[in-house]
């Protein structure tokens, strides 16, 4: 599949950016739900809720500035990394 | 004199990488009387077919999200369009993910409550047999079929539900409460033309006593093959 | 980095000493293989030797005892490949034939059970499918510590989940398995996966590299730095210290599953199969390139010239020996000839999997590794691949005497109906007897839509041809407290009751494999459980008529000096003509006669009643009777042929009673019922003879070679007539229908009551 | 997404508090290969590398200062919410 080695990492112009994709507060979470029943049983009562999310550490080369690769990544975002009907997104760094 | 060989119909059956019961389809297909035809996930080509359906299993691995990747694939360009212009398609488990993730079905598929897998029998009541791929139930028949999922719990906001509800575009529920978390018991939608359709349990499994529950999903792929639903 | 050791540099240097202790070889052992090669190794050359003389690849502790399995193999004409190859290849007619085999993932599954049960799932859908067949089932055999142990609610949930995310992305049945807590199981879990494939007989593949000039292509997942260990001890030893070992000891020794790569894999190796361009496969497993480069070459008796350059890296830091050791998951080796090649490519760049040509069969008959234009190995292969010999020490501890004076004849017994009422509920709740649904739904029973019978029948029956319906039943059993009381003949039980499971679907037994999972080899009272375990199996194997086609052997497992009870797994495999005919499980309709088969004593030592109730295990594992138990399956399985049984249910653990209350809650599809209240009762009465059996000796007594039989109304006479004709005995105890499991005069249970004692017990554990 | 709750000492004292899950870098990570790879077919062919984690928002009442909370939650973070054989975490907030 494309992608699976990356290329040389000698390169220093390949930047971090996060991407944080959360469930939307009015969905259903079930696994933040297990979670905080699990840190209750643990015995950390003072554990109110928990939600889970996915944290994507995208590595991408930069094109040209740095604004057009933030905007990219925010494309990819929306396109691909979250749905947007169930889900939110927030972008960090580089 | 002339002899006529009736046309059966052609059934599209895509296969993504990951997709697992595509051979189940279309051994479904063929046993109600169509006529099943591959459709492979890279080429950017129908084959001419009748109706399509996209099949269970894990498309890409169910990686990101269920559904997510397959989307993209090169042969979902030319069906995106071709559903909107009205040709029956059918998603079954990951190929309704699939239909949700491309927005041809409103909503999605989100983790069971109990966060397992489940494969299990369940009941489920056809709420509309107004759909190409449903016509031959009666309204409010139960048959059972064939859960199996992880991500099988249907969501959606209360506006899209409360429309789903109104527009009559619920084509099934389970009869015994949702065994996933499904809003509203919600087992498959259809989408507001009616052509769409989004199963979560699988028919395909339900079509022969000696390998499934009975045969109470074969009217899915015989349906779809009377006239009137495909036209 | 580094320059490698190369050839030249051990030539030069063959007074350089080599960590060859902290890679588990022995001072013989590393003597021997300087003998091999006339100077030191290399240390890729070490790295090779010390994965292909570990005990997981040489068998070096076993071999001399798993020959039995050859030299009392009974005469058959069913076997297409045997034991040495991947897996066992059985003929099962109409050109078909069927690979299956079973392979233990313990160890990982304890130090990561998602993980590590899923890749255990992973090697062993490789195993089959190096044979040219398509996977098309697979089975787990799992045991854990307590149920209510804190770690096994660490290590359960992990297993099940790790195997239900594979096999299900896989797209393959779990079509049966068993689930067995045992205290003696805490701290050192088995998980043991079963694969079935199924394949033309033209297609069978070997693992042999042949014919000088092909291509060596090495394709599937890129290589990185999984489950070397081994080898970062000998990157760090020879390279030096200080920051270079403390990189190398962060090398992980788990290994994460990638099952969508593997479901391409399986279509793309089955495309190349149907292309004709495979001259030979060989899966990656344990010790990863070392090992199929090894093995191939050796079993094609040929050379084999590769370069590590051309291997894809996901890491490009790692060193000669860490490539050749890497366990990465999701990886195959073939053989193709040169013409074939592009056509190999391409099928392979059709499904998505990179395919690189690492090498070529050579005339040299030396396996030649090179690196940067260096020679960094060059052995023969056969020397490596075949591995020392042990005829460990052995001893029959003194404790046997003890375990097997302690007769379960003094414990309380129940007397009067409410009590054997209550301990028939003890044992259908109790975590080892009761329904494994919690586990089982979450596998998928039901992909490829040719499963016949799954979860909770007594073998799986899987549909092989969609036209003749003729179809294979498969079962594995094993049970540990038998085997600790005498490990010869338990191993011979759980031979006989994977193959009655088998008779008792419908099928008529053709095959066994087997995972023999035992404490270390090093212990001569392990090693006489072990010696034991195979001579019983190959005894029984014999007596049976049915031949071992290949297994796996899983030494080492204990905590600190305790061992396991000894506990092989024994799977067997059987054919029905028309799967049509086979024989579930459970009560259907009402009204059909309900037959006893076999004789039953008051046979205690080891059963699930002494365990539950009591805690106690002691005294002599039943009596073994294997002629009886072939009288029994021909019985069953001509009863089913004649359609003379509505269904039929093997009697093991727990018994008479633990199996009519399994009858009443597994419906007669192939699946339990729908709702968890469903079941359909019996009313039955117990037999006032023969003078030894009172209620409770009928009821909880595990006298082997029995199982209970459903008949069609009407079929009695003529049923009777075929047991009598074989010689089995058959004692009428009633008739389905209703809705209790009712004993005249003893005790009825509401079928509800038994399904909510027999179903609440795992989710309460488990959520 | 820290400081979002107001420090007042009121019944609503729940501080929110995440947790990053990310695989070690040395463990394979085949979900985030399947993603770089998607975007390449998407055309985000400037993607070098992707990996996949969890994030976890964990809302907490605090117990007394803000010490003890967050070792708590290293606490739960490596007992619950990440398997230290395979993964490691960072904290962050409140
Ligand atoms: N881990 C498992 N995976 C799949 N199936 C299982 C597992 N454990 C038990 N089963 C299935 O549950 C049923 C009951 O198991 P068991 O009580 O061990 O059967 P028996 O003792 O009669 O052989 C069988 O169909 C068996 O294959
Ligand atoms: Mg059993």
């Amino acid at each position: 599949m494309a992608g699976q080695v990356p290329p040389s990492r000698t390169l220093r112009d390949v930047a971090k950016i996060v991407v944080d994709v959360m469930l939307k507060p009015e969905i259903h979470d079930p696994q933040g739900e297990a979670i905080a029943g699990a840190c209750h049983r643990l015995g950390f009562t003072e554990v109110v809720a928990v939600r889970q999310g996915k944290r994507f550490e995208v590595e991408i080369g930069e094109p040209g500035e740095a604004g057009p690769m933030t905007i990219r990544v925010a494309e990819l975002a929306a396109e691909l990394l979250a749905n947007p009907i169930i889900e939110e997104f927030a972008i960090h760094g580089p | 004199m002339l002899s006529r060989t009736p046309l059966t119909l052609k059934v599209g059956i895509v296969t993504f990488p990951g997709s697992l019961d595509d051979a189940d389809a279309s051994r479904a297909v063929a046993r109600a009387g169509g006529t099943p035809i591959p459709l492979w996930h890279g080429d950017r080509d129908l084959r001419g077919v009748d109706a399509v359906i996209l099949p269970g299993g894990f498309s890409y691995g169910d990686y990101l999200r269920c559904g997510a990747i397959a989307r993209f694939a090169p042969v979902m360009a030319e069906l995106i369009p071709a559903a909107n212009a009205g040709l029956p398609v059918l998603g079954i488990c990951n190929g309704f993910q699939v239909l949700c993730e491309a927005h041809l079905l409103p909503g999605a598929l989100t983790r069971n409550t109990g966060l397992h897998f489940v494969n299990r029998d369940v009941r489920i009541r056809i709420e509309n047999n107004r759909t190409g791929w449903t016509s031959g139930y009666a309204p409010g028949e139960v048959i059972t079929v064939v859960l199996k999922s992880g991500v099988g719990a249907y969501a959606a906001d209360q506006q899209t539900l409360a429309d789903l509800d109104t527009s009559g575009l619920v084509v099934a529920r389970y009869a015994d409460g949702s065994p996933n978390g499904s809003a509203g018991d919600i087992a498959g939608i259809a989408g507001a033309a009616g052509n769409v359709v989004g199963l979560m349990p699988h028919p395909e499994h339900a079509i022969d006593p000696l390998t499934g529950p009975g045969t109470g999903g074969l009217k899915f792929f015989s349906s779809i093959l009377t006239p009137a639903a495909a036209a | 980095m580094s320059r490698p050791d190369t050839v030249a540099d051990a030539a030069a240097t063959p007074g350089l000493r080599q960590p060859h202790a902290a890679l588990g070889l022995t001072d013989a052992e590393y003597a021997s293989i300087v003998t091999q090669l006339g100077r030191r190794p290399t240390d890729s050359e070490l790295a090779i030797y010390s994965v292909m003389w570990s005990e997981h690849c040489s068998y070096k502790s076993s071999r001399v005892h798993l020959r039995q399995f050859a030299d009392k193999a009974p005469p058959t004409t069913a076997l297409l490949a045997g034991i040495g190859d991947n897996a066992g290849v059985v003929d099962v007619g109409q050109g078909y034939a069927v690979t299956f085999k079973i392979e233990s993932h313990n160890h990982p599954s304890y130090v990561e059970p998602f993980q590590g049960a899923a890749t255990g799932v992973g090697g062993i859908v490789r195993d089959i499918l190096a044979m040219g067949a398509r996977p098309v089932a697979v089975m787990d055999a799992l045991r854990f510590g307590p149920a209510d142990a804190p770690d096994t609610r660490r290590v359960l949930p992990g297993v099940v989940g790790g195997i239900s995310f594979y096999g299900n992305c896989l797209g393959l049945p779990n079509i049966g398995g068993e689930l067995v807590f045992d205290p003696c199981y805490s701290g050192n879990p088995l998980v043991n996966a079963l694969c079935l494939g199924v394949m033309r007989h033209a297609d069978l593949k070997l693992a042999q590299a042949s014919g000088p000039g092909n291509k060596v292509v090495l394709f599937g997942s890129p290589t990185g730095p999984d489950g070397i260990g081994g080898a970062s001890v000998l990157a760090s030893a020879s390279f030096g210290t200080g920051d270079a070992s403390g990189e190398r000891a962060k090398r992980p020794s788990v290994q994460v599953g990638d099952p969508f790569m593997e479901k391409l894999l399986i279509e793309c190796c089955l495309e190349l199969y149907a292309a004709g361009v495979v001259v030979a496969i060989q899966d990656l497993g344990a010790a990863g390139i070392a090992c199929a480069t090894t093995e191939l070459a050796a079993a094609g008796q040929a050379g084999m010239a590769v370069s590590l350059d051309a291997v894809p890296l996901r890491d490009r830091g790692l060193t000669p020996p860490e490539i050749l050791m890497s366990e990465s998951q999701e990886r195959m080796m073939a053989v193709t000839e040169p013409a074939d090649l592009d056509q190999f490519i391409k099928i392979c760049a059709k499904w998505d999997v990179p395919a690189t040509v690492i090498g070529e069969v050579t005339p040299t008959g030396r396996l030649e590794v090179s690196w940067h234009g260096d020679l960094v190995v060059d052995i023969p292969p056969a020397g490596a691949a075949d591995g020392p010999l042990y005829e460990r020490p052995m001893r029959r501890p003194a404790s046997q005497d003890v375990l097997r004076g302690d007769d379960p004849a003094t414990l309380p017994r129940p007397g009067t109906g409410a009590e054997l009422r209550a301990d028939l509920l003890a044992i259908a709740g109790s975590a080892s007897g009761a329904d494994k649904a919690w586990v089982t739904e979450q596998y998928d029973r039901d992909v490829r839509g040719n499963t016949v019978l799954g979860t909770p029948h007594d073998a799986g029956v899987l549909r092989v041809d969609e036209e003749s319906f003729l179809g294979v039943a498969i079962a594995t059993d094993g049970n540990g407290r038998y085997c600790l009381l005498d490990p010869y003949s338990g191993t011979q039980l759980a031979l006989a009751e994977a193959y009655r499971n088998v008779a008792a679907s419908g099928g008529r037994p053709l095959a066994v494999t087997n995972c023999l999972n035992f404490g270390s080899p090093e212990d001569p009272a392990v090693m006489w459980q072990f010696a034991e375990s195979v001579r019983g199996l190959a005894d029984g194997c014999l007596a049976l008529g049915i031949p071992v086609t290949g297994g796996n052997v899983s030494f080492y497992n204990q905590t600190g000096a305790e061992a396991i009870q000894p506990t092989p797994v024994v799977g067997v495999l059987g054919v029905l003509e028309d799967v049509r005919k086979r024989l579930p499980s459970g009560f259907g309709a009402e009204g059909e006669p309900v037959v006893l088969l076999g004789d039953t004593a008051g046979e205690f030592g080891g059963s699930l009643w002494a365990h539950v109730v009591h805690g106690h295990l002691g005294g002599r594992p039943p009596a073994v009777d294997l002629q009886a138990d072939q009288r029994l399956a021909a019985v069953l399985t001509a009863g089913a042929d004649a359609g003379l049984l509505a269904a039929a249910h093997d009697l093991s653990d727990g018994g008479l009673a633990l199996a009519l209350a399994e009858c009443c809650l597994t419906g007669a599809n192939r699946a339990a019922p729908p709702g968890a209240e469903g079941g359909t009762g019996c009313v039955l009465t117990l037999p006032a003879g023969p003078a030894a059996a009172d209620p409770f000796t009928w009821l909880f007594s595990e006298s082997a070679g029995r199982a209970l039989a459903v008949l069609r109304p009407g079929a009695e006479a003529e049923f009777a007539a075929l047991c009598a004709e074989h010689g089995v005995p058959a004692t009428a105890l009633g008739a389905t229908g209703g809705q209790a499991l009712e004993v005249t005069g003893l005790f009825a249970i509401p079928v509800t009551e038994l399904s909510a004692v027999h179903r609440r017990t795992l989710p309460a554990l488990f959520g």
